[in-house]
């Protein structure tokens, strides 16, 4: 067991707490572009995960995911229920530089954000109680597995060399599919897309893009576990792919629509984020910032495509979360550097090798086709059982007063009036 | 000169507005209001202490016109504002002694 | 008695207000409302779809007067909010048949 | 058919509909405005520059109301609106010409 | 003098910063709850903490509470006044990794949120002016000794083996029951509990409760003060009892209520993360989820205290503070495992021990005397002398332009017109 | 080469983290205090710098501030354009004990915050299209300079013995100054003085402050560029300046205005801050306290200053940043304390020397000309080029919707009402 290093462990502590940060920053970046009525639903739907996932990783989750190998790179075992027994995790041992129990923590803040992205897709529609029936099965069911095939030394993805530094796959494409499953079952809003339903608050969408992108820091710089080179390079990597995602989406938004807007901005950081995740501790600097470009300005093109195929994909997680998604993992296999990182090959471009190329498309393919048809049964499941949406009179009147019993805001004099039933 | 002032449920706002559009009505002014009525607020929870909110928000169209488009325009906002339900809400009628333009100063109804 | 009412541009509130105190009168009261006509809402794009906004901003002002005040009073307004563009707004005046001061009790013009 | 409009203190709009209700009016219509008049609205500063704000906040309550009952309810208003602080605002009345429930079509008085 | 660890340092100089960071938090987490005319009461309340308290911590107050002992326990002696002569913390020679000034700041962070605890339950009728002096008095008077008695190695309840990891005591009960004395000179708000007075902005709650969330990994795991197996399980420990303290208060309110609010949902979670402060660094896992749980459950119930007792204790400080920091103390005597952190001994359930449990019952009980009575005490005198109350005009207009000649909110046309005097 | 040590590239990997959160921190202390129809013009303004300096800093500006001094001290060699060969940084072989790519992501933050900083003088009336020019032309010519003069071991101030530790110069004179050239071009927003701007949501202004407070700690400790005591000591400072700088402003405002208004608290705070940043590595904790309490009350005088002079500096950049900026970088030729970090000298109260207070004003002087020059002509060539200034219909609909085809807030139920194109 080598020994648990301070300086590395102060990282990974920091991380984890960023990770963990990034749930309300997501929450507040879709509150923002909801109808003021639907505001506490979207937010609820987002902390929830924080409660629900986060018990469920350390009473099962962890386990199916960082567990001893049950054969075949599948799943992992079921030793770590309830964390009984936590020594050295499968495959890290005598790696690891921190405490084991801050890659429990780690890692469970990527099981609580991962559905949480979900949430983006079905606003202004979905049951509470469905949503979190989804939420509880889907972590367990399809989050635990993927990430166990991906991020588990014992995976068969990463057993293939198939690469993802941060959760290209296990987290973005993963939320993508599952958000176009839930939605193909759930439906669109009523009055989509003919009616305007405009953000009601762009300064939170704003800060929730702040709180994410900070956030994302410890996401992705995180994934070296340790304050190293590696770590510092994935940190600089991950900002420099946001910064050019938000200056290619605002460069092609200003050519198509004349201007460049600030949920443009906003959104392209988040796009090159995403990009950049798969790949921020396997590419150079001047890589990272073409992969943000190209994600920026990609991902804002692929949102005409809910218009094409009439999906309402309410806040585009599909065009930011799942295209990003694959833009990044693809690209890994481009521009992958083993100067960067030696524990990864050299991609096409500096490596003129296509093997790791070929991994990365099985890997997107695999979770796309697991994620979305287990989604897709889950959401008929819950649908035929429950009922995943909420009715006419209730999405009229709003989310938060139907399914909350509260109301976001209340500025004037006369909503502040009232009696104590 | 009319002034059809009328409190209608926000969601049917765009409908009226469309119906009223197609009879030739150039303009209205909305506001958007809380009504008191027969239709009961909804029921809030803070904390286990319970609240009926008492207010119900409602939009209020004012619509100048002609004496003569009265009957056919109410006519017209209950088809499209109705829902049956309590709380569709009411449209009344006063009677407006002039009317005047303010970009060009005209009068009665070039005014509207 | 009578009431005018007048909707106008937002920004040129505080210019009416202006003329009006000037011309003696006491009080008014102003509600934001959304107006509909012959202006143009802005347009707004949210990742790359285009909405109109159907209704812009203005501003009602309800002044209660002496009838004989009126005509010069709807005079001043016209002068104060025009601008000349499209969406100045319009002013109207209805009849009143009583007005109460709630402090004092006092009716009719000594309410104002 | 009447309207009786009041412009009365915000905090005061609970205790007039309590008593409203309790002469069995059976709904109203509110509105948030903000008021000019003798009352003096408060002193604001943001870092050195101090701001007298115009307006004060009130609020507009609107009541459809049968002819004969309009004095009595001018009456329980100004009771329960008054603090005979400077600033408790106005009632008007205003003839209204006809009065339709959209839910039911219903008209005159029984669309109260 | 042992050397200071720079890994150790790191995540000290973080959980400075993630504890400053709690403040605002605290703000907001309460300003999204009153109404929009006591907005800015609230935050500068809170705010004015930070300004007030920090001077007067390093002037005075962490000599008073990290001072040689003057004997008997109970408070320190002022050669630390001005941080002059700052070398090593009486009783930690030898033990810091870190630069004791960091100590010092990481410190001053807990001084200066515990009295900001308080404003919660004084919401909405408090003088700006008589908040000032409470604030500054009681930050003197009453915390420094109690951090004494508990956190100085020469405290009188320290020496006890009374346990308190991050601040149950010390934090949470000293805070709750100066809310309770200082309501009950205060009185209740006008027009409570019949008058309806909703919160103005849930999602500022939220956000208030995220940046919360994501501070108390500094404040818990920060009383590690090191990078280590012990931050680490100090901060999982954190993060389970906040999800599982939102998970058992939404059980029971959905059940008493027919809803789970994101109101219910904020609250459990910071309930959790109450209960659990004492525990951190003292319990397993499944300790902390069951802790969490149990303080998310019972603070709900508590607050039906208030209208009982017909104390206004507006934004729930008793019921979440008070309430949580008992549960959690007393609860440390039931769960501690000496595996964890070997500086303690196991409690009731794993040593069969009820030393410890008694241990906790002298520290809570000794808090809630020392601390209610001078609170109480000291609200008297300064109601006395100026005035805790606004007057009833000023209540009805709010705090906000009567206390500090400003408005939270201009978002109309009409607000933003008007003349410079 | 110094071995790297985790523990101090876990500080500032995190302290990268803390000053990117800065730059929404400072968008939204901005963006509160702006009228409704501006608030997304001023969080654009800000968040754009993230993407467009970042994306420069790595291509050019980098390379700038930090190459192989060209001779002189006065610019850095282009060796570095793209971080191509990135090994140590010039005079500073052998010394840090950080990761090269840490230093640069580090000081990148620094190149993207500086400018963002300007964005409060010019508030409510620059095209959008003319900031995008101004920012990029002003980050390569004005910015990189100076950085190199004083934080590059070659640049000439850094060779006099000119003393900034983190940005007294650099950032706050050097941002200060060029926000005052670019209004006396811009010209003032129509209606000022005369019309009242209040404030917009003084919630988003407290909520900006605690960020920027959070943030500030990376930014001046984490420019120890380790985690040992100098940050430790810088982090205390930092702090206790902001507290001081509070409690000076509210102090003065109340004597003279009879309030103590939150925009204060917030205001003094970051004048505290502001005055601080030079001075944070170089001073004891009470001399702190002193710089940021005289901060406090001099910025808040210092405002009176644009009623005088009649410049529109809408948010007071120049009161608090230029002047603030330079009551710190004067002070610290007064307080400097060689005790507290050896790498400077005594200055005037510990020394009785006053040579550091002679290059202090060498080094605000040389800052005040230079990038006072620059960006006066700056401004004059784009505003002759493209006009900087939106037209006056634009100027009174707002910049929201006339720049960015958006609108901040849509509470209501009309708003969200409409149709798509
Ligand atoms: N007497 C009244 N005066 C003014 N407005 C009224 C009156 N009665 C009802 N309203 C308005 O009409 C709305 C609907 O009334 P309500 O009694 O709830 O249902 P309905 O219109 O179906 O009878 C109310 O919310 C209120 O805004
Ligand atoms: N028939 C109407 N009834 C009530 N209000 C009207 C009517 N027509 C216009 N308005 C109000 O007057 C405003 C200005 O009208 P508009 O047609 O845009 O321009 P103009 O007043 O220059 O003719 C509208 O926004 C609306 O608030
Ligand atoms: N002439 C008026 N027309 C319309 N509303 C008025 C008029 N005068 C006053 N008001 C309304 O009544 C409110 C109270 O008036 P004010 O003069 O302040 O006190 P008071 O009602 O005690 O005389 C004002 O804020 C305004 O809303």
């Amino acid at each position: 067991m080598p020994e648990i290093d301070s300086g590395d462990t102060a990282w990974v502590l920091m991380s984890i707490a960023l990770v963990l940060f990034m749930v309300p920053g997501l929450a507040f970046f879709y509150a923002g572009m909801v109808r003021s009525k639907n505001v506490l639903g979207m937010l609820m739907q987002n902390f929830f995960s924080l409660g629900l996932v986060s018990v469920l990783w350390v009473l099962l989750g962890f386990s199916l995911a960082f567990g001893e190998d049950l054969g075949g790179g599948f799943v992992g075992a079921l030793d770590f229920v309830g964390l009984a027994g936590l020594g050295e995790i499968p495959g890290l041992e005598g790696a690891l530089t921190i405490p084991p129990i801050a890659f429990v923590a780690f890692q469970m803040m990527f099981a609580v954000i991962t559905p949480a992205l979900i949430t983006g897709a079905i606003a202004d529609r979905m049951k509470f109680a469905a949503w979190v029936v989804f939420l509880a099965v889907w972590s367990v069911l399809v989050y635990a597995p993927v990430a166990h095939w991906v991020f588990s030394p014992g995976g068969w993805l990463f057993q293939r060399g198939a690469l993802d530094f941060a959760g290209g796959t296990v987290v973005h494409i993963n939320a993508g599919v599952a958000a176009l499953a839930l939605i193909v079952v759930l439906g669109r809003r009523r009055g989509w897309p003919g009616e305007a339903m405009p953000p009601h608050s762009l300064p939170l969408t704003l800060l929730g893009t702040g709180i994410l992108w900070f956030g994302w820091f410890g996401f992705n710089a995180g994934s070296a576990l340790g304050a190293n080179g590696l770590a510092a390079q994935a940190l600089i990597n991950t900002h420099i792919a946001a910064a050019a995602g938000m200056c290619g989406w605002l460069l092609v938004e200003r050519i198509k629509d004349g201007k460049a807007t600030t949920l443009g901005g906003a959104s392209g950081a988040v796009a090159g984020l995403v990009a950049i995740t798969p790949c921020a501790g396997f590419v150079n600097t001047m890589s990272a910032l073409a992969i943000g470009a190209v994600a920026g300005a990609v991902c804002f093109l692929a949102i005409q495509l809910k218009y094409r195929l009439r999906y309402d994909d309410s806040l585009d997680v599909v065009a930011v979360h799942l295209v990003g998604g694959i833009i990044g993992s693809v690209l890994l296999g481009v521009f992958a550097d083993a100067g960067v990182n030696d524990a990864a090959p050299d991609g096409l471009l500096f490596g003129g090798n296509a093997e790791l190329l070929v991994n990365q498309f099985i890997a997107v393919g695999a979770t796309l086709a697991f994620s979305g048809i287990l989604s897709l049964v889950l959401a008929k499941v819950i649908d035929l059982a429950i009922g995943l949406r909420v009715d006419e009179d209730d999405e009229a009147q709003g989310l938060d007063t139907t399914q909350h019993a509260e109301t976001a805001y209340s500025f004037g004099d006369v909503r502040s009036l009232g009696r104590v039933a | 000169m009319k002034l059809v002032t009328a409190i209608v449920k926000p969601f049917k706002l765009d409908e009226v507005r469309d119906v009223l559009k197609g009879m030739g009505v150039e303009g209205m002014t909305i506001t958007e209001v809380q009504g008191f009525g027969r239709q009961r607020g909804q029921t809030e929870v803070y904390r286990g202490a319970e609240y009926t909110v008492n207010f119900v928000p409602k939009v209020r169209l004012e619509v100048l016109l002609s004496a003569d488009a009265v009957d056919g325009i109410v006519e017209a906002i209950v088809e499209a504002a109705r829902t049956g339900k309590i709380g569709d809400g009411k449209i009344w009628v006063t009677d407006v002694e002039g009317v005047t333009r303010i970009r060009t100063g005209e009068k009665g109804s070039d005014a509207l």
